[in-house]
């Protein structure tokens, strides 16, 4: 699964992708979320506040309860501050 | 209809020109240009960089273009949107909706940038006299883009 | 502040970077062009002729220019308005409000066309399929003025 | 006095500016107007709908009841239709 990573959640990661190989346990993006944070320290941190996390799985926003597939394309970023 | 995600500047005239050229049903065109400010709270801006997640960018654009289309009675729309680094003084945005009633072209445009600044997948990183620093979200922000909730 | 009332055409991205150029303290520029469209009602209009009245037309813009500039933070406004024979497609006038921030813009640029239209002495004169016909005031223009007094 | 007539006021009228001699009882605008219907068929049928007659003094637009005198500009125009 690719995991792709923005702003400053990017460098608190220290990458902005990653590939890693999904466990049949995680089964919904905040399954993921909790995976994810056991990684490294820095994913520790990035996701430490959730309520400032946004997650798209395949270019589109979902909900905590989205189901996942070792397929998708899932990128996780802070609010947007574009225009 | 049309969006697009570029590094370089735009011309606002020719892109106006453009969506009303040989139309003769279009009354009125109410265009937006978001420039960078020198300024954010108490900070001085020397630069920014604007990141984003391409793909999925044009993808919400698109959406967001969609939707006023959907609401309003639209003749042409456009969202062009710089990536990159920008000084202060360089546009950013230009949404545009040209319509047959000005009424409609302005909440079209307006809606336009508030959903685009909430919705879009785009990021600052500001060069300021204090170091480089991400853009927080603004809760405006997200009152502005609420307003055009259909519940409301 | 600036208006302008003549027969020649605008560049509106010309008119746009004049209000900008070597600004850094503007965030937020919002314009709004009318163009003639070729149906009013059910008539189909060939060409129109704006006739006005020269020097109370210029007090009147910039009257509406100095209000918009004491209700909103502004950077910098400009009105330009065409008079003489037009054709569909043709522009008619420019608004632009330049600001710090966008609400700011978009309302004041919203102010200037709605307050122009039922102050400025102008008069269009279409030649329709049926003859040349006056326009008439419409009373959903009045509504639109009316919105903005300060009254309510 | 300078009288302007513009847009369908001034094909009624027949031009688009006269020069009067205002009479010492006309001292403002609804008196004017009155004054201005008896000048021929065209100015009465101009000024037949009072509601539609927008009066300007010196280029400001002015209610009947403004007084005036024989140096200024009076413009006499139906509601505008710009923008």
């Amino acid at each position: 699964m690719k995991v792709l990573w923005f702003a400053w959640l990017r460098t608190r990661v220290g990458t902005g992708e990653e590939t890693i190989a999904l466990p049949d346990s995680v089964t919904d993006v905040a399954g993921l979320l909790d995976f994810l944070a056991q990684r490294s320290p820095g994913h520790a941190e990035a996701l430490k506040n959730r309520n400032v996390v946004r997650v798209a799985v395949n270019q589109t926003y979902v909900k905590p309860d989205h189901a996942i597939t070792d397929g998708d394309e899932i990128a996780i970023f802070p609010p947007v501050t574009g225009g | 209809m049309a969006v697009r995600v570029q590094r370089e500047d735009f011309d606002i005239g020719a892109e106006l020109d453009a969506l009303t050229r040989d139309r003769h049903d279009i009354g009125a065109v109410t265009s937006f240009v978001g420039l960078v400010r020198d300024i954010a709270g108490d900070a001085r801006i020397g630069a920014m960089t604007l990141e984003h997640y391409p793909g999925m960018t044009e993808k919400e654009l698109a959406r967001v273009e969609a939707e006023a289309n959907a609401r309003w009675q639209l003749s042409a729309t456009l969202i062009v949107h710089r990536f990159g680094r920008l000084e202060p003084g360089d546009r950013i945005v230009l949404c545009a909706a040209a319509s047959p009633h000005r009424e409609q072209a302005f909440e079209a445009c307006h809606f336009l940038i508030d959903w685009l600044k909430t919705s879009a997948p785009f990021w600052k990183l500001e060069d300021t006299d204090k170091g480089p620093q991400w853009v927080d979200a603004k809760t405006t922000d997200d009152a502005a883009a609420a307003r055009w909730n259909k519940s409301q």
